[in-house]
């Protein structure tokens, strides 16, 4: 049993600085922006599970979700929010991680289903993960075994109203804390997990670093040359499968 | 006005009246999909918020000269296309220089599509380059047509020409009808909407040539798309629309031009790369021929 | 037992050495084989004479106590339209048996289901690498031997859900009962 | 002694560094020198070409009765300084390390420099004589530099070869033709010589001529034997040949259609039983020349097959603008000759940089070299974007000058396949630069490095000039002026910036300052929107999959898959048969003369003279 | 020549390369992958890389008791999970000796063709996507959201029903319920035409769905294909007329076929079977205002329920094929041996790996969506 509750709320110390640093216009354009990020979400067309039906009937005439600027996006680089629909295969939760890493921030995740927060009706699955915070910070969870198009809507308006009020920075929490998260990757794929792409050298780009963005998981990394990518880089990014 | 005001106001007008037919197309895809829509805003709110995006990726260095590029290439564009009150460098420039300008952005966002090492995005360019020869074959024929009609490529010698006594009968489109229809074919294809969507075909390549680009990379084509929208408008209604006489002809004959582009656009899927060049080159090709043969009759006689 | 038994099947059982059926359902065939290297004949007869083009599945039991697998070809044919279930078991200590993927062509999918579930191999099979387990580490989940629920508590974490109405319940006898 | 006889002299002396340093670099440091004195010396004769004044050398010689003798005039001169500035950059480049990977170094230099020699006395040539010995010497030195890196250039050059001798022979026909109609020989006294002849008899000049001047242009259907032949070359050879060498051609047909002829005359000649006079139809043969090897090139999986089959299309296009004879469509097709040799020879030398790193010119066979570089890509993309004809480079105003030339000529079906060579050539060149310099890296190439600076420093000279001359096009138009004068063409009203037309103008300095500028605009926006990271090539999108080191995702081959399910077909079915066909005929026949040559020279020559004599006897 | 820096490999040139398709990927139904080879345009070779959506079903099922399977089945198949509760019960059914009362095998068909039109709808707007019509995505997904309702009206659920138990049903239909049930289907028949205009008529479908993944019967025979994708190639076989199941017997309707076998025809077929499924309805609509009757077989307490020794083996006619549950019992109050046998497992796999062979890259998205494969019945 893990010792924190499974829903955590962002750290203080995830915003309060960098707004503080900034000065009164940056902050007037973060304001615009936090605004604009809100009504402009792009939805990553990823349907990880079986919670995905539900997104068509949201996304198209009956609901309209276009209405409130969300639309789908096709890669990870163009989508802000990734929906996690419902249970995850490891297959897939390797596949979700990458993707995730290959999102540009801000961005947001969100638990479709029970099976994201608990395992759901699969408890007992060898092949479904049954927290999803413990690999990846999650901004909004959605209950219920299927959520309805509703509930999908009303999680969607909390979570716009959350990245307006500039609230929704658990994304920094991924850079901040990438050896806890590594860790927990690794201790379910195996030691030699690593995604192609460079976190650590993006948090220190910019400036996303935390006190555990490195630690004992990350130093495994190193034999990957993450960190200087270019000469041999390339020859070792191989995943083992 | 001075020529430093209008370099400043041309493609800020431009780009307001992109993000308006942006916003047009969509509400018309919306309600022929028989929803609501984006509200007002959202076209802006699009771009300010991928020109917001805390983290990006870059592929390396062309990637990034490819944005500045396809940024410069189209707002250079612009300040060639005389719009009303603002003639802008249109003099120093004509309608092939202006038609060739129209490339440069492509032909940047090609190269950064390129660096950035996804087959998919190569193969949405490769695909993209295939449907310009389809569409710019029958567009030049339409070009060459009028330019010959007109007598002149100086955009503002064919502005003037069509406002002549302020009458329909000058207008391109009563002069050539074949070769505006021709044109509008080309145009449809060239705004690169269906069935001519060869290039992005989300189901096919994952939108191709956006495949890799984040953030302000995105952004950047979100803006291309603006632009585009206007300066293909605006070209084709200054060649065969009589041009405007106040903004507001202008932008009624420029979004007309859009809006039926849109219409067609949602009732149709797309066609495969090879069709769409068989179409092209069967269709507004042929039309533009025959229109083409009409100007040359009347020139002669 | 039944006797209304279509004209071929009736001389393809008897051309087949060990095949005893009967009818399971209306309309469906139990047929057993007691010697298993005899199926892939008794497919081929099926196939070839009483028209039976379709192998609608194959379906492995565990059997632990009797350490067998089961295996059952469901076959079905698109003129007699008599579904036909062949059982044959294996030992499941080499677990081995021939693929009959040359004679049916699904059969290539429902072998490599078969065999990264349960670890039967299939010689001659057209592919048995993994296609759903490709990265898994444990042994087939679908013998009766794995521990679902010990392997869960030694991957995953998850939270208990204990809510004190179901305490009560339990107390009071109710639950689940075996 | 004047400028021109010393160029010549110098121009032979150029031979002799190489012949006599044979081994180490003083040879091509000598002869690059050479070079550069020869550029000097045709400059100072510019005031005495323009105007269409001229230059005659003293070298002269009596024989058939006639004054065999030489003089540059304006046209000569334009062609000759382009001559002398593509050996300096090809020789520059060669000195600066590409010889160092060659073992025929010294024979690269001396052919060259004899290359050089023959194009001077063929531009200078004063006389129908001197004319075709100029043009033999032109074949011959040309055959012996396509050939000198042995293995298949060989095969190439001999295909060459077999046409060069069948052009021998028509233009001798021609020339004996000429001189007998008009009586003499001289070309000053020709101008204009040839108008009042017999329509029959100009048909059949025109026909020899074409046949003549037209296998170095390698119009189709004689254009088989090019693109290998300068693709295979060595690279600064090649660059070199195809900056220059089949312009050579141009050179001759513009001597007797603009100048002999004339273009006045070439419309009255109207083809019997058509709609075609000798004008168009000469303009559709450059139209045909434009587009079919543009579209051969866009199948090239070779990238120095590629180039050289865009040499021949631009070709096309030149002569497409000589013979519209307006004002515009003569400074574009001059202006092309000059421009495309800047852009031209970049493309060749950024090529032949990239083989010498990496062995290989394969498109399927590189990719992602532009990280490892970036110079070469640099060049590269400042040609392509000249050969594509788009601005800031020189290339588009060379192009527009054409196309407005042909509005203006009111030849709309002409402007129309102009485009479609051009959208042609933009289709290919990207497959050009996006299979050698992006997309995937290959694993092999991960340690290569920039060619070394003597070898990029040339190419991007050029390279840069194509961009300045492209932003001024007064600088190549002020050389063009004296060969329009020297052929007696008009020339559109231009300054060092702009060219002006009543209906439509260019100001080139206006249009790259407002690219530049509004891309330095981008430039800010981008650069305040918030800092990116540079990542490495394998986090990329692939569906959410790992990409490895060791999966091949470079889309490189069939790059344009879908345009050739279009026009494959109209390609494939006789064309190819035909082009097939006659490339193996031609082989089979170069391999005879290589035999026949190889085994006995003496015989070789006896057979040469007798099918020489043969082919006289039976025209004359 | 022996370039300085050049260190000879044996890499192959790129005639070849590979693209990936999926999971992430909006040309792929669900979470499924297709791992292609390419030369140009053009698929050489083609792997299905499933098992993203795998669940265990099976193993799950062995620790679940009986009843509590119920909530598990219908998940195994998202667009069409009634066929799911319908094949399982029946399995139960057959093995227990339980006999479905009348009226709730009525109501158990009502819910099979709903959930088939559902299922049809979603197919057609799924396909439309793949080739760039979104519009009629947008409508063939708003209108199947009226079926919806009237599922969330009879069983309480839009998606996962768990409306068919052993023995029966779970409810009866709501007062009101027939008709409004009505009202949607005139309304789904009054679109069809609508979706002829946009879609079926589409000139530029009809050019690139025609001659797309064609398959002949003797392929689709040896490839194991069921449903409306043989149906396409011209065998008339359909397991609710051949085997039927329920009342299919007393309902009249056509079993659709198409002769040319190509992405086209398949979904031709499926538009003729949303019309026969509409037949079908209406006579169960009006069989169900006339027979009475309980709605299900009373059953022993579901938490100590012990089904006795033995193994069935039912199939259902789903929206996408044949459905197949093999249920062992070894007489404890939890299935011994569960397996799903899903049409999905046929088309997603074999079949599209040889149809994608020479296909082009355009067209990997629509052969895949044509076959209407499914991949959490392929993974469970």
């Amino acid at each position: 049993m893990p010792d924190y509750p499974i829903y955590r709320d962002p750290p203080e110390q995830c915003r309060t600085p960098d707004a503080e640093e900034r000065s009164l216009w940056g902050r007037t354009l973060e304001r615009i922006a936090d605004h604009c990020r809100a009504r402009s979400l792009f939805v990553l067309h990823y349907c990880t599970g079986c919670g995905a039906i539900e997104l068509p009937p949201s996304m198209t005439s009956r609901f309209d979700l276009e209405r409130v600027g969300m639309q789908p996006m096709v890669t990870p680089r163009q989508a802000d929010l990734l929906l996690i629909t419902g249970y995850l295969s490891v297959k897939t939760l390797k596949r979700v991680i990458l993707t995730y890493e290959q999102m540009q921030g801000p961005k947001y995740v969100m638990g479709f289903g029970s099976c994201t927060i608990n395992g759901g009706m699969y408890w007992n699955s060898y092949a479904t993960v049954k927290r999803l915070d413990q690999y990846l910070p999650v901004d909004m969870y959605i209950a219920g075994c299927m959520p309805r198009p509703e509930a999908i809507q009303q999680a969607f308006l909390q979570l716009m109203e959350k990245i307006d009020s500039g609230r929704a920075q658990n994304w920094k929490e991924y850079y901040r804390r990438y050896d806890h998260y590594l860790g927990e990757q690794q201790a379910l794929f195996g030691e030699q997990f690593h995604t192609p792409t460079d976190v650590i050298g993006e948090a220190r780009h910019y400036s996303l670093f935390g006190p555990e963005t490195l630690g004992e998981h990350t130093a495994k990394l190193a034999k990957y040359d993450l960190y200087h990518p270019g000469q041999g880089a390339v020859d070792a990014l191989e995943v083992k499968r | 006005m001075s020529i430093a005001l209008q370099l400043l106001l041309m493609p800020l007008a431009a780009f307001l009246v992109g993000l308006a037919m942006v916003l047009m197309m969509r509400k018309v895809r919306a309600s022929v999909e028989r929803r609501i829509g984006p509200p007002w805003y959202q076209p802006l709110f699009d771009i300010y918020k991928l020109f917001a995006k805390d983290t990006q990726i870059s592929h390396g260095v062309m990637h990034d000269v490819a944005i500045m590029m396809v940024l410069g290439g189209i707002i250079c564009v612009v300040l060639f296309l005389p719009v009303p009150g603002m003639s802008g460098l249109s003099a120093k420039g004509d309608l092939i220089t202006l038609l060739y300008l129209m490339m440069v952005p492509s032909l940047g966002m090609a190269l950064g599509v390129g660096q950035t090492a996804n087959p998919n995005g190569s193969i949405g360019i490769a695909r993209a380059l295939t449907a310009m020869a389809g569409y710019e074959i029958p567009f030049f024929i339409c070009v060459a047509g009028a330019a010959l009609h007109y007598g002149t490529t100086d955009l503002n010698q064919i502005l003037t020409i069509q406002q002549h006594g302020g009458h329909l009968e000058h207008w391109g489109i009563v002069q050539m009808p074949l070769l505006a229809v021709a044109a509008l074919f080309a145009v449809h294809a060239m705004l690169g909407k269906e069935p001519f969507e060869i290039y992005v075909a989300p189901a096919e390549i994952a939108t191709g040539p956006m495949v890799e680009m984040s953030g302000k990379y995105l952004g950047t084509l979100f803006v291309m798309q603006c632009f585009q929208l206007f300066t293909v408008s605006v070209l084709y209604t200054t060649l065969f629309l009589g041009g405007g006489f106040s903004w507001f002809t202008l932008l009624l004959k420029a979004f007309a031009v859009v809006f039926i582009s849109v219409l067609v656009t949602n009732v149709y899927p797309r066609y495969r790369t090879d069709d769409v060049l068989r179409w092209q080159w069967k269709w507004p090709t042929g039309i533009a021929l025959l229109g083409l043969g009409m100007v040359m009759l009347q020139i002669g006689r | 037992m039944s006797k209304s038994l279509p004209t071929p099947l009736e001389g393809v059982f008897r051309r087949v050495p060990g095949v005893r059926w009967r009818q399971q359902a209306e309309r469906h065939l139990r047929v057993e084989l007691s010697e298993a290297e005899n199926l892939p004949a008794l497919l081929a007869l099926l196939k070839g004479e009483a028209g039976y083009r379709h192998l609608s599945a194959i379906s492995c039991v565990d059997w632990p106590d009797a350490d067998e697998f089961e295996l059952v070809y469901h076959l079905d044919s698109y003129t007699t339209q008599v579904l036909i279930s062949a059982h044959i078991r294996l030992p499941a200590a080499p677990g081995r048996y021939v693929s009959v993927s040359g004679l049916y062509r699904p059969a290539g999918f429902f072998e490599r289901d078969i065999h990264e579930m349960f670890g039967v191999q299939f010689e001659g099979a057209l592919d048995l690498r993994p296609f759903i387990l490709t990265e898994w580490g444990g042994p087939p989940p679908m013998r009766k031997s794995f521990d679902t629920e010990g392997y869960v508590r030694d991957h995953y974490q998850w939270v208990d859900y204990g809510p004190e109405w179901l305490a009560e319940l339990e107390k009071r006898g109710g639950g689940i009962v075996e | 002694m004047n400028a021109f006889d010393l160029l010549l002299y110098l121009a032979l002396a150029t031979l002799l560094p190489s012949l006599l340093a044979p081994k180490g670099r003083s040879g091509g440091m000598l002869t690059t020198l050479a070079y550069l004195l020869q550029v000097w010396l045709l400059f100072s004769l510019l005031p005495s070409v323009s105007q269409g004044g001229s230059v005659a050398a003293c070298l002269e010689f009596a024989a058939f009765g006639h004054t065999i003798g030489w003089q540059l005039n304006g046209f000569g001169w334009f062609f000759a300084l382009i001559t002398a500035v593509s050996a300096l950059i090809a020789s520059a480049y060669a000195t600066g390390g590409w010889e160092r990977q060659c073992d025929h170094a010294s024979r690269l230099h001396s052919l060259m420099a004899l290359n050089v020699l023959a194009m001077y006395l063929l531009l200078g040539a004063a006389d129908l004589i001197s004319l075709f010995i100029g043009w033999e010497l032109v074949s011959w030195a040309g055959f012996l530099l396509m050939a000198a890196p042995g293995g298949q250039s060989v095969q190439a050059a001999l295909r060459y070869l077999i046409y060069a001798l069948a052009g021998a022979l028509a233009l001798l026909t021609a020339i004996v033709l000429i001189e007998q109609s008009s009586g003499t020989i001289q070309l000053d006294a020709l101008r204009g010589a040839l108008a009042s002849l017999p329509d029959g008899l100009s048909w059949v000049v025109l026909a020899l001529v074409f046949v003549g001047f037209g296998v170095k242009l390698a119009m189709p259907p004689f254009h088989l034997w090019q693109a290998p032949a300068y693709g295979y070359a060595d690279g600064p050879a090649a660059a070199f040949l195809g900056a220059i060498s089949s312009r050579m051609g141009l050179f001759g047909l513009c001597l007797v259609l603009v100048q002999m002829v004339g273009l006045e005359r070439l419309v009255g000649l109207a083809l019997p039983f058509s709609f075609f006079d000798a004008q168009s139809l000469l303009a559709w043969a450059a139209a045909i020349t434009l587009i079919v090897p543009t579209y051969i090139a866009l199948t090239q999986n070779d990238a120095r097959l590629l180039l050289a089959w865009h040499g021949i299309g631009q070709g096309g296009f030149m002569l497409l603008g000589l013979m519209l004879g307006n004002d515009l469509g003569t400074a574009g097709g001059l202006l092309h000759v000059l421009n495309h040799a800047s852009y031209q020879a970049p493309l060749f030398l950024a090529v032949t940089a990239v083989v010498y790193r990496t062995g290989t010119a394969d498109l399927d066979r590189l990719g992602g070299l532009i990280a490892r570089m970036p110079w070469a890509y640099v060049t590269l993309l400042l040609g392509i974007i000249g050969l594509a004809g788009l601005p800031p480079m020189n290339g588009f105003v060379s192009k527009w000058l054409i196309y407005k030339g042909l509005l203006d000529a009111q030849m709309p079906l002409l402007f129309v396949a102009a485009v479609i060579g051009t959208l042609g050539t933009i289709l290919s060149v990207y497959k050009l630069i996006h299979n050698i310099f992006l997309g995937q890296l290959r694993a092999e190439h991960r340690e290569v490095t920039d060619a070394p600076w003597g070898m990029t420093g040339p190419m991007l000279l050029i390279a840069g000039f194509a961009f300045i001359s492209g932003m001024l096009p007064g600088l190549g138009l002020y050389l063009v002026e004296p060969a329009a004068a020297a052929l007696g063409l008009p020339m559109p009203s231009f300054d060092l910036s702009a060219i002006h037309a009543p209906n439509g103008a260019l100001d080139m300095l206006v249009v790259v300052s407002a690219l530049i500028g509004a891309i330095g605009f981008g430039a800010l926006l981008f650069l305040n929107a918030g800092r990116s990271y540079r990542t490495q090539p394998l986090d990329n999108y692939a569906g959410g999959h790992f990409l490895t080191a060791q999966t091949r995702y470079q889309y490189s081959h069939h790059f344009y898959a879908g345009l050739l399910r279009v026009i494959g077909p109209w390609m494939r079915p006789w064309l190819v048969a035909l082009e097939q066909g006659s490339g193996h005929f031609l082989d089979l026949a170069s391999a005879a003369s290589r035999g026949l040559y190889y085994h006995n020279g003496l015989r070789f020559l006896v057979f040469g003279t007798v099918v020489g004599l043969l082919w006289l006897l039976i025209v004359v | 020549m022996h370039p300085d820096h050049y260190r000879h490999t044996e890499l192959p040139p790129s005639t070849e390369y590979e693209l990936y398709f999926g999971p992430n990927h909006p040309g792929i139904e669900g979470n499924y992958a297709l791992k292609a080879r390419l030369a140009g345009d053009t698929v050489v070779a083609l792997e299905a890389d499933g098992g993203y959506l795998h669940r265990g079903f099976e193993k799950l099922m062995e620790q679940r008791l009986w009843i509590q399977n119920i909530a598990l089945v219908p998940r195994i198949c998202v667009p069409d999970p009634v066929p799911m509760e319908e094949t399982y019960a029946r399995a139960v059914e057959t093995l227990g000796g339980l006999e479905v009362p009348e009226r709730a095998q009525w109501l158990r068909m009502l819910v099979l063709e709903m959930s088939r039109l559902t299922a049809h709808l979603f197919y057609f707007g799924g396909h439309a996507a793949t080739v760039g019509l979104y519009t009629n995505m947008f409508w063939g997904v708003s209108d199947r959201d009226r079926l919806l309702d009237c599922f969330e009206q009879l069983t309480g659920a839009r998606v996962y029903h768990m409306y068919i138990t052993p023995g029966g049903v779970r409810r009866d239909t709501p007062p009101g319920f027939l008709d409004s049930l009505s009202e949607v289907l005139d309304y789904v028949e009054g679109r069809l035409p609508k979706f002829d205009d946009l879609f079926f008529d589409n000139a530029v479908l009809v050019r690139r769905a025609t001659g797309t993944g064609t398959m002949d019967q003797a392929f689709a025979i040896d490839y194991g294909v069921t449903g409306p994708n043989l149906r396409a190639t011209g065998l008339a076989h359909d397991l609710r007329r051949d085997y039927p199941y329920l009342k299919y017997a007393e309902v009249e309707f056509d079993v659709i076929t198409e002769t040319a076998g190509d992405a086209y025809a398949r979904t031709l077929v499926r538009r003729g079977e949303v019309i026969e499924s509409l037949r079908i309805l209406r006579q169960v609509i009006d069989k169900l205002r006339s027979v009475p009757g309980p709605i299900r077989c009373p059953l022993p307490n579901p938490l100590a329920w012990r089904i006795p020794a033995g193994d069935a083996y039912t199939r259902t006619e789903s929206s996408k094929g044949e459905l197949a549950y093999y249920i062992v019992s070894d007489g404890s109050a939890k299935p011994w041996r569960v397996h799903v046998r899903g049409p999905s497992q046929m088309h997603a796999v074999q079949t599209l790996e040889a149809l994608c062979v020479g296909a082009r890259i355009e067209d990997v998205a629509q052969i895949m969506f044509s076959l209407d494969a499914c991949p959490p019945e392929v993974d469970r």
